[in-house]
C-alpha cells in the first residue's frame, strides 16, 4: 500500500494510446469520468475502441470522444441519444456493437472474474444470437457469451482513498464497479480525495487492489 | 380518440394490473405514466435498471441531483427505503426473475407473444438498452401502447421487425383493448371505453379469439 | 414497501419443511444466523439439502445440525472443521457434495442473476471435472457449472431495516448477500433492526425486494 | 533439520519473492507465517478468501471481533484501508488474476507443476475450500513445504493423489531447496542453507535441471 496512486490528468490520458480499446463509465453521462474525457478530446487520441454503456449526448461525457471521431468502435447497449453516433455508423466511419444491458455488463464481469463466459437467455430468438454458441440446459436454450476486456478503464468515483477505495454515489455507481475489474490499468477520477482509512471497509464499493491511479476531478 | 387520453387510459388501465409489493420496472414514455395512476393502497416499488430500486418522482426544478437519473436521463429522486447497486447487479435483478411486472412499448407484438420494440433497420437503431434483458426476466412482460401507428394495426401475425424477445410478452393493453397472449392465441379479455369487438378487429392483424367473461375495461 | 416483514424465529422455522433445500449464510460460522438455526435443531425439521460454505464446527452454527442428523446432503466447499461430517460422509449417513469454493460462490450467484450457467477454469484437471460438460474457448477449457438454487435462504445482517434492507458487518458478510438471491424464500435475522431511511441507500448491501421476511436475532 | 527452524527458513525465503504491492493469499498454516518475514521496505496487501482485503495480524487476546476472522478461523484484524465483499466478489478477485501470488502447503507436487493438496482418499476429505480456484487464478503459485514427509519424497515424477490443479505451480520453496517450474522440467535454482545437491536428489523422486546460476538460499 506504498505506491504514490495520485497523478495529474495529463498524465492519465499519456497512457491512453491510439488504438487501444477503453472501457468508461457512465450512464447517459451520469458517473462519467469528465475531467479525463476532455483531456482526452483535447489530446486527440485516435482509433480508440469504447466499451460503454451509451455514448450520453453530442456535448456531454462519452459523447464528445464521437463528436471528436476518436472513437474506431463503439461497443454499447445504446446509442439513441447521441444521433453523432448513430450517423457515423450508418455512414460507415464507425463501427458499432449493440449489445443487450445486461449482457455488456456479465461480460465485462465475467472478464474481471476470470470465467470463460456465461450463459444468458438473453437475445434468445433475435438477431443477438448471430454468429454465437446456443447450449441448452434442460430443455432452454442460452446464448454462450464471452468475456469482455480493456486496456483501460477510466472510471468515476465520488470519493476515493490515496489506497484507490472507491465509493460511489447514487446513480453514479452503474457500470464503474464491474469496469474496474476488468481492464488492465484502471484510472479513477474522484471528486474528493481522502486518506486511507476515511471510508469504512464495509462501506468500500471497488476495493483499491483494482485502482491503478487516481486523477483528482473538478467537483 | 385523442392521443393523450388514449395514452392516459393505457396507463390507468396498466396501473391496475399491479399489485401491492410488486418489483416494477417501467420502460420509458407511456409505461412511465403508469406510476401516476396507481391506485391507493397500493405500494409498488419501482426498479431502475441505471441502478436502483425505490425510484421515485422526477427532481423538482432546482431540486436535481447530479448522480440521480432515470433509465431514461431524467434528474429523479429515491424512496426511502430504496437501494443502489451497480449495473451487473440491476441485471441480475431483471434476468433472475426478481422484477415481477415490467411495462413495455412495443412497434410490433404478434400472436405468439413476440415483441419488436428497439429497431427499424436502416431507420432507428438506437440499441436495446436493457430492453432485452426486461422482456426475458421479468415475471411479466406488459405492452402498453397505443393500438394502431398511424392507422395501422401493431398486433400482428407476426412480427416484422428484428425481435426484442420471442415469446415473452404476456399481456397487451390499449386504448381499445385488453388482450392476454395464451397459448392458444390472443384473447380479447376487455374493450376499451370507447371500442366494440369490431373496431377491435378491424385494427388488429393478428387473430383474436373472444373471452367468455369479455368485459368493459375499468378505468 | 407495506409488507410487515418482521416474524418470530418460530414463524420463520415454520417455513422450513422436511425435505427441503436450504441455503444457510456464514463461514465457520461467523456471519451464521444462529437464532433461526438453534430453532431448526429445537424443532428437529429434517431430510434437508443444506448448502452453505462449510459445517462450521460440531457445536457451532449449522454445524449443529449435522450433529443432530437433520441434514440429508451436505453441498460445500469444506467439511475438514466439523470432524461429524466427516464421520456421517465416511459411514454413508450424510451425502456430501465438495464444490470449490469460488464455484459454489458463482454457481449461487448464477442461480439468482437467471444465468443458465457459467464457465471457469477451476476444477480443470481434477475430481471436480466429473459428469460436467467441458467448453474450450479459445484453446482453453472451461467447465460448464450450473445455478444453485433453493427453496430457502436463511441469512445474517448486522442490520436491517423494516424493508429488509441489508448492511453486513467485515467478514460477516461472505456467502450471505449472494445467497439471498438464489432462493424462494429469503429470511434474514438481523442483529439490529432499525427505521426505514436509517440505512444509506448506498450502504445497502442486499436490497430489501430479496428479503420475505426478518427475525430480531440476539445481539 | 528441526522442523521450526525449517519451517523458518521455508517462511522466511518465500517471503523474499513477493514484491511490493503484491496482492497475496497466503494459505493456512506454514504460509502463514510468511506475513511474519516480509523485509522492510516491502508493502504486501494480504487477501483473505472469506471476504476482505488488508487482513492484518491475529486479534490481541480480549480484542477478537466476532465478525472478523481469516479463512482459517482466526479472529483477525485489518489494516487502515482494507475493504470487505461478498464472496462471490472475493473469488472473482482470485480466479479473475487480481491476486499476485499464492502460498500454499502441498501433499504432493509433480514435474508438470500438479498440485495435490486437498485429499487423501479414505483417509482425510475436508474438501478444498478456496485452493482449486486460488491456485487456477493467482498469477503466481508458490509451494511452501517441507521437502519431504515422514522421510519420503513429496516432490514426485508424477502425483498419485487426487489434484487440485493441474499445471498450475510456479516455484517449490523447501528449507533444501528454491526449485522452479519450467517447461523443460524442475529446475534448481537454489540449495537450502544445509543442503547439497546430493541431498536434494537423494529427497526429490522428479528429475532435477540444475540451474548454471544455482545459489545458495539466502534467508
Amino acid at each position: 500500500m506504498s505506491k504514490n496512486k495520485l497523478i495529474s490528468v495529463e498524465q492519465a490520458v499519456d497512457y491512453i494510446k491510439d488504438g487501444m480499446t477503453v472501457m468508461i463509465g457512465g450512464f447517459l453521462g451520469v458517473g462519467s469520468p469528465n475531467k479525463i474525457i476532455d483531456a482526452l478530446v483535447k489530446k486527440g487520441v485516435k482509433d480508440l475502441t469504447l466499451i460503454a454503456n451509451d455514448t450520453a449526448f453530442p456535448e456531454v461525457a462519452i459523447g464528445k470522444l464521437i463528436v471528436n471521431k476518436q472513437i474506431k468502435k463503439v461497443i454499447a447497449s445504446h446509442i439513441g441519444t447521441n444521433k453523432e453516433t448513430g450517423r457515423q455508423m450508418t455512414e460507415g466511419e464507425t463501427e458499432v456493437e449493440l449489445i443487450p444491458q445486461g449482457t455488456l455488463a456479465e461480460r465485462i464481469r465475467a472478464a474481471g472474474a476470470g470465467l470463460g463466459g456465461i450463459l444468458t437467455p438473453t437475445g434468445i430468438g433475435t438477431v443477438v444470437e448471430e454468429g454465437k454458441r446456443k447450449i441448452e440446459i434442460d430443455g432452454k436454450e442460452y446464448l454462450l457469451e464471452l468475456p469482455l476486456k480493456a486496456d483501460i478503464a477510466l472510471i468515476k468515483g465520488a470519493k476515493v482513498d490515496k489506497n484507490g477505495n472507491v465509493y460511489y454515489r447514487n446513480s453514479a455507481r452503474n457500470f464503474n464497479p464491474i469496469m474496474a475489474m476488468a481492464a488492465d490499468l484502471v484510472i479513477v477520477e474522484a471528486e474528493e480525495i481522502v486518506e486511507i482509512g476515511e471510508i469504512d471497509p464495509n462501506e468500500v464499493i471497488t476495493p483499491g487492489i483494482f485502482v491503478d491511479y487516481i486523477v483528482r476531478g473538478d467537483e | 380518440m385523442d392521443k393523450q387520453r388514449a395514452r392516459e387510459i393505457i396507463a390507468k388501465r396498466v396501473a391496475k394490473e399491479l399489485k401491492d409489493g410488486d418489483v416494477v420496472n417501467l420502460g420509458i414514455g407511456l409505461p412511465t405514466m403508469v406510476a401516476n395512476y396507481i391506485p391507493d393502497g397500493i405500494d409498488i416499488i419501482l426498479q431502475s435498471e441505471n441502478g436502483f430500486i425505490g425510484l421515485g418522482p422526477v427532481s423538482k426544478s432546482g431540486e436535481e441531483d447530479k448522480d440521480l437519473i432515470n433509465a431514461g436521463g431524467q434528474p429523479v429522486t429515491i424512496k426511502p427505503g430504496g437501494a443502489f447497486f451497480d449495473s451487473a447487479t440491476s441485471f441480475a435483478i431483471i434476468r433472475g426473475g426478481h422484477v415481477d411486472a415490467t411495462v413495455l412499448g412495443a412497434l410490433q407484438v404478434d400472436e405468439k407473444g413476440n415483441l419488436a420494440n428497439w429497431m427499424i433497420p436502416g431507420k432507428m437503431v438506437p440499441g436495446m438498452g436493457g430492453a432485452m434483458d426486461l422482456v426475458v426476466g421479468a415475471k411479466k412482460v406488459i405492452i402498453a401502447m397505443e393500438h394502431t401507428a398511424k392507422g395501422k394495426p401493431k398486433i400482428l401475425k407476426e412480427c416484422t421487425l428484428p425481435l426484442t424477445a420471442a415469446g415473452q410478452v404476456n399481456l397487451i393493453i390499449t386504448e381499445m383493448a385488453v388482450i392476454e397472449v395464451t397459448e392458444r392465441g390472443l384473447v380479447l379479455k376487455e374493450l376499451g371505453p370507447e371500442a366494440t369487438i369490431e373496431d377491435v378487429k378491424a385494427n388488429t392483424e393478428a387473430d383474436l379469439i373472444i373471452a367468455d367473461d369479455l368485459k368493459k375495461m375499468e378505468i
